[in-house]
């Protein structure tokens, strides 16, 4: 399951998702928004998606993981629109037969995800916001 | 004969700009690399951004790639999802 | 916190024990009971512990995670008793400022709660039972 | 003079021995290893188990660690949990 969306992100049901008979192992990501950056104050973050091109690129993420590992079943949900501290902005799930494909395989899809996946998010201060990674 | 490119805008390519989206004409047989120059010669401050890339029908797109006016193009800065 | 408990293991309070306004990142591992073993199928485990050393056993390698690495807060939740497939049989749950401490830390917690702390699981099969690793 | 060490039992040695725990009378001055060798003649199947290591106090110890009957002893199969 790949998707974006405004609502909060709900593990439970992500859990749920993933759950089957063969699976001896669940590995989870949560991106989180945490207080501080760089040592700076975060008052939120604004996240922003091309939606229709980040569905493909995870799509082609989670393909190429289950290229590589034994998955069973992946979850993908990144959150969009305004994140306030101790939102959850990504959630990865990954099942598989045997741990290490879980680890492996999770680590691998938030990793590209960072790197190839059109969402921006912007930090908002209390004087002053940045689009992260935009410039040198 | 010059097309007309709508191209959608994200983060800070749409704070730059100012709006959603931008249409630029172009010479016809015009390929991506053009419209980067086009785009960054009206905006300048696209050319400060660490990496700009083109998104041609949602997939990332080659700066050689001929564009079509039924193309949906858009701009890419540095993405930083999760 | 680090547990061994014969009730459900239940993630949601799990990650609210973890949730802090530092953590970007969360990892969860589920160790789950799985349908089959080396194509056997399995009916049902039964875990057994050696409560009061396994806790310090699991102490002791959750302090080593925190020496390693940059870890706000842990759970370390393993069952007993008998458990049917689907269920969580170990949670570990890891909170980090950044992912990678995230995922290193948990997953060196599993791999090593797999070596050291003492506790026992027998597989039960339609005809047979065995204890995991007890024989060559 | 011998003393009687009570000696904890768990996963397959439990179900060798039949019980969850077991009195092993030893000479005064014994060792972790003495203990092992005794219960290995008494219950030959425990010499089948890939490994058997014995905590005291509920830490792992070595084989020449002497033991006293007020330790809390017990045997350690291979664990598997996880």
């Amino acid at each position: 399951m790949i998707a974006i969306t405004t609502d909060p992100i709900d593990y439970s049901s992500a859990y749920r998702y993933l759950q089957t008979g063969e699976a001896g192992a669940i590995d989870f990501f949560f991106g989180i928004v945490r207080n501080k950056t760089s040592e700076q104050a975060v008052d939120r973050l604004e996240y922003e998606a091309y939606d229709n091109m980040a569905i493909k690129e995870m799509q082609k993420i989670a393909d190429e993981a289950c290229r590589r590992w034994n998955v069973l079943n992946y979850v993908i949900v990144h959150r969009k629109g305004t994140l306030l501290i101790g939102e959850i902005a990504v959630l990865i799930g990954v099942a598989t037969p045997h741990r290490a494909d879980a680890f492996d395989a999770c680590r691998y899809i938030i990793d590209t995800i960072k790197q190839t996946v059109p969402i921006w998010k912007k930090e908002v201060f209390k004087n002053g916001e940045v689009w992260v990674n935009a410039h040198p | 004969m010059a097309k007309k490119i709508s191209v959608l805008l994200f983060g800070i390519t749409r704070d730059i700009v100012g709006q959603d989206s931008v249409m630029c004409a172009l010479p016809q047989g015009s390929r991506v690399g053009d419209l980067l120059d086009t785009l960054k010669q009206q905006y300048p401050r696209l050319g400060d951004i660490r990496s700009l890339l083109v998104a041609v029908n949602s997939e990332y797109a080659e700066a050689d790639t001929i564009l079509s006016s039924k193309d949906e193009v858009a701009l890419i800065p540095p993405v930083s999802g999760g």
